[in-house]
């Protein structure tokens, strides 16, 4: 054998062909009684039908939680999970919420001082003293 | 802003009367320079001033339908209590329009011969600019906007079209300031939007034991890069390009300073 | 009666069965509260947490469970019925999710999720599936491997082809599409879920035994590239198998495979096509860090001689501190007045087998330009064919 | 060094008015020193290629500006190009070669290859390798046949004997060696397997 093949696996990178949404499913959860719950009660009756219509990517699951606050939660693809209390909110909020929640990735909030993340190496190829011409630094 | 009102109606115009006449029969050669966008759905689709949103040829799904995440026309009618969130929901008098170039393009006889010297070195890079600011892109890089794009939705796909340079290992295409954009296609998708974690900073003042607590959490557009492709002289000749003598300022060739 | 936490409820105690709490919930939420008045195309997946503080509805949801597991569908198959593709809401969302075609029904996603070691009826498992699309995507992969990098080594085929479409990758592949796993296959199982006989913890894998190879008692003998190509799986390993049972990994891969072939049989060769580049060549692979030379400077040599170029000669560009203890050099190849490859080391034989490194790979990464695939001529209107480059083959000592 | 290349700020030559005739020697002598980190760092800031500035052209041009960095192996060198590809043809422009013969070889020496033996010189080879591997050993057989050790280890194979006895000869040596020159050896295995892997 003079050249062997070393076994690797390819990397991901979701959105360069196929875009896969990362948020498959969000968990409503509201009282059925609770003043707190009235405006999810009224966002599930009203905004969310045309809501999931609109994505149907995402997996909804509506269900009561008794003497507990309203949260939505969503569930991502690398199995992290995002919830967020929605008590006391207009259906418009929480429609902002739950497109909040769709948008995301499920990655944890990190902060990043560089805007671009490449797996390519360098075009150009990092600069050696070796190579092309000389200058003074 | 004038100018950009006329053009909108002038475009809603053609969209009233007459839709398939422009992306179907008899283009000519200025509306040929117009790439894919050419067509009105694109121009439709388009995000901003800056960035021209188009499909690519073949749409992501095996088929139409799967892929557009909007729906169709007769659904776009927005209820009262429903806030717009995605330019389907935008009235199309309201939406930007497609760039309308006056004049095909002119490119000079130098870079048409060492055009076929870029196109066959890959890969490429581009120095894409958004609000001024540069971006150096490779195909499938991940970027993060340090600002959140205002209606945009994750899965849709953006054309940028503004670069000042782009190039492969040896040779580099400069604009001054910025190339053309029907010289080149450069498309990111966004894939979702990211927050940074929350930041307190807390404020105090002199004789005062309040301390105030400002909370910023910023939101910011995420962005995979699609495609970075310059075009081959072929595609260039096809669509309407035309061949011009150098100015005589211009050097023919810049060596390497 | 302590209450039961709705969170365990939702998730992985009842999802194996959230699906028989969806339907008979919803018929008793529509019977009982009207209030959901969510739309038939959500399919929204009522836990069932709510049964316990009335006991009205209790005793209801308890008569409708009897009949719902007294009815001989739900439990007597050993994977979900067909009709249960249309009332998963996870399955619909998978189908939106990858945007298949809407010519690929629920029926066929729902079958591609389900394992033979699930199933053993060969019409109700993904296996004839998987077969068909094991084939398109070995197929299609080494197929643009061979047209963009004709001079590749076959042990570098290999390798490339395992990182596209190995069970690793497909297995990555399941998880980033969103499938999750049932903990057991069954009937009321949720036809979204992938469905496969777990392997019991502890066990050893057996070679297949798939007819007779000759010298099986030599087992060195078996190593040769011929005989992988011949007798192996298209990565060049030896099949292997337990008793009872599959590998999550092996059930992942299997599910993908099935995709890929409903896709085909169901939309057609482009659709198929368009989703194999979308989803497997977008990916991203380094060819260059595939490479492990042991002789890399013989091997340039024959090369050379095989090509009727002039013999490589290592030649020093450049070095620094060559008295220090951290000296540089920087060793270019040359074949007459033309560099073939340029190395860096911190020795004079690292820097020159690194150059050696860097031409082979030079050489067998040459990838032509405008490739176009054989099988692009299948589609109609395509353009006249243009040959592809074939090339000798990799250098042989 | 750094004060011969790197100027201040704002040098004195732009503003002529204020240099008296006598400052020529004085303007080198009061530049101020780079005192402070956020200086020196800014110094060290490499600076775009020149090559990426602003040109007087006016439109859309391209420039060959080969980068100052290694080859990458993605990009074929022109010798092993197919002759009917057409990237052959579009690299006439190469920087004027360097003198491949002018530059110093690898090794102190550069045998030539003499190709002088014959098959009896090779049978001869055999038969002193069998008769007494301990006295003809690869090097001395080289020495008198005028080639290189290689050769005879390419021509014929040492005795089993011989091969245990040396064996033997190595595991003494290596049983000598401590922890650390053990991990260093094995260490600069590792290194060496590393080449061809190209890390």
């Amino acid at each position: 054998m003079t050249v062997q093949g070393l076994r690797t696996v390819t990397s991901a990178q979701n959105g360069a062909g196929a875009f896969i949404l990362q948020c498959k499913r969000l968990d409503l959860h509201y009282n059925l009684q609770g003043a707190s719950s009235h405006g999810l009660r009224t966002f599930v009756q009203t905004l969310l039908p045309k809501f999931a219509r609109q994505y149907p990517q995402i997996e909804f699951r509506v269900s009561p939680t008794p003497k507990k606050h309203p949260v939505v939660r969503g569930h991502y693809i690398n199995g992290r999970e995002k919830p967020i209390c929605v008590r006391n909110m207009q259906p418009n909020e929480i429609l902002k919420k739950v497109i909040l929640l769709k948008e995301a990735s499920g990655e944890k909030n990190r902060r990043q001082s560089k805007p671009v993340r490449s797996l390519n190496e360098s075009v150009r190829g990092i600069w050696s003293p070796y190579h092309g011409d000389l200058r003074g630094v | 802003m004038f100018s950009r009102s006329v053009l909108r109606r002038f475009a809603s115009d053609l969209r009233m009367s007459a839709p398939s006449t422009i992306s179907g029969a008899a283009p000519h050669p200025q509306r040929a320079c117009l790439h894919q966008t050419a067509s009105l759905k694109a121009s439709q689709e388009q995000a901003s001033s800056q960035l021209s949103s188009s499909k690519p040829e073949s749409p992501l799904s095996a088929t139409p339908r799967a892929q557009t995440s909007q729906p169709t026309t007769n659904q776009r009618t927005p209820p009262n209590n429903f806030i717009p969130q995605n330019r389907s929901h935008t009235p199309d008098e309201k939406r930007p329009v497609a760039p309308e170039f006056k004049e095909p393009l002119k490119v000079t006889r130098s870079l048409m011969e060492r055009l076929p010297h870029l196109v066959g070195q890959a890969p490429h890079y581009v120095v894409a600019k958004l609000h001024d600011k540069p971006y150096l892109l490779t195909p499938g890089d991940h970027v993060r906007l340090p600002f959140l794009m205002p209606k945009v939705q994750s899965g849709d796909i953006l054309r940028f079209n503004r670069a000042s340079a782009l190039g492969s290992r040896d040779f580099t295409l400069k604009g001054n300031p910025h190339i053309d954009e029907r010289l080149f296609e450069c498309r990111v998708r966004v894939t979702g939007t990211d927050a940074e974690p929350l930041r307190i900073k807390e404020k105090t003042k002199r004789r005062q034991r309040h301390v105030q607590q400002i909370r910023s959490k910023e939101r910011y557009t995420v962005m995979r890069v699609m495609e970075v492709r310059v075009k081959t002289p072929e595609e260039l000749l096809q669509e309407g390009a035309v061949i011009v003598e150098e100015g005589e300022d211009s050097p023919a060739i810049e060596a390497k300073a | 009666m302590k209450r039961l936490q709705l969170q365990r409820w939702s998730n992985s105690v009842l999802s194996t069965r959230a699906r028989t709490g969806s339907h008979l919930q919803h018929h008793l939420y529509n019977a009982v509260r009207r209030q959901s008045s969510t739309a038939a195309a959500v399919q929204p997946e009522f836990s069932t947490g709510e049964a316990e503080h009335e006991t009205f509805e209790e005793i209801k949801l308890k008569t409708i469970l009897r009949r719902t597991h007294s009815r001989p569908n739900q439990l007597k198959y050993p994977s979900p019925p067909t009709h249960a593709a249309h009332e998963s809401a996870k399955l619909a969302a998978l189908h939106a999710r990858l945007y298949l075609p809407s010519r690929l029904p629920y029926e066929t996603l729902a079958r591609t999720l389900v394992d033979a070691s699930a199933d053993q009826d060969p019409n109700f498992n993904n296996e004839s599936l998987s077969t068909l699309g094991h084939d398109l995507l070995t197929y299609y992969t080494s197929e643009h491997l061979i047209c963009t990098y004709p001079r590749l080594p076959l042990s570098v085929i290999f390798a490339s082809m395992y990182a596209y479409v190995g069970p690793k990758t497909l297995t990555a592949m399941t998880r980033e599409w969103g499938v999750e796993h049932a903990s057991s296959p069954g009937g009321e199982v949720d036809p979204g879920l992938l469905q496969f006989q777990r392997l019991a913890p502890g066990t050893e894998l057996q070679e297949k035994e798939d007819g007779p190879r000759p010298y099986q008692s030599q087992p060195h003998w078996r190593k040769t590239v011929t005989s992988k190509i011949f007798y192996d799986n298209e990565f060049g390993d030896t099949a292997k198998t337990a008793a009872e049972g599959v590998s999550a990994d092996q059930a992942s891969a299997t599910f993908v495979r099935a995709v890929m072939s409903a896709i085909y049989l169901h939309a057609g060769r482009p659709a198929a096509k368009r989703f194999f580049q979308q989803h497997f060549l977008s990916r991203h692979l380094n060819m260059a860090e595939l490479f492990n030379f042991e002789q890399p400077t013989r091997d340039l040599t024959r090369l050379c001689a095989r090509e009727n170029f002039e013999r490589p000669v290592a030649k020093v560009i450049a070095e620094t501190g060559r008295k220090s203890r951290h000296p540089v050099f920087v060793v270019g190849i040359f074949s007459g007045q033309d560099k073939l490859g340029e190395g860096q080391g911190a020795s004079l034989s690292e820097a020159r087998e690194r150059a050696a490194v860097a031409a082979l790979k030079g050489w067998y990464l040459y990838s032509p330009l405008n490739v176009r695939l054989p099988s692009a001529m299948e589609e109609d209107e395509a353009a006249p064919w243009k040959p592809v480059h074939v090339d000798l083959g990799e250098v042989i000592v | 060094m750094a004060a011969i290349i790197t100027g201040p700020k704002r040098p004195w030559l732009t503003l002529p008015f204020l240099l008296p005739s006598w400052t020529d020697s004085l303007v080198l002598g009061s530049r101020r020193h780079q005192s402070s980190y956020r200086r020196t760092k800014q110094r060290l800031r490499v600076k775009p290629d020149a090559s990426f500035g602003s040109s007087a052209e006016r439109q859309d041009h391209i420039i060959y500006n080969p980068p100052s960095s290694a080859p990458n192996v993605y990009h074929t060198p022109t010798k092993f190009l197919p002759p009917d590809d057409v990237r052959r043809a579009m690299r006439p422009e190469e920087p004027v070669k360097q003198d491949v013969e002018s530059l110093p070889g690898v090794f102190k020496k550069v045998y030539e290859k003499k190709y002088h033996l014959n098959p009896s010189d090779i049978e001869e080879i055999r038969k002193l390798r069998l008769e007494d591997p301990m006295k003809w050993s690869r090097h001395k057989l080289a020495k008198r046949f005028d080639c290189s050790p290689m050769f005879v280890a390419m021509v014929c194979e040492a005795s089993q004997q011989k091969k245990e006895i040396q064996k033997q000869v190595l595991e003494a040596v290596q049983s000598r060696w401590g922890a650390k020159r053990r991990m260093a050896r094995e260490d600069r295995q590792l290194r060496r397997e590393a080449w061809g892997r190209d890390m």
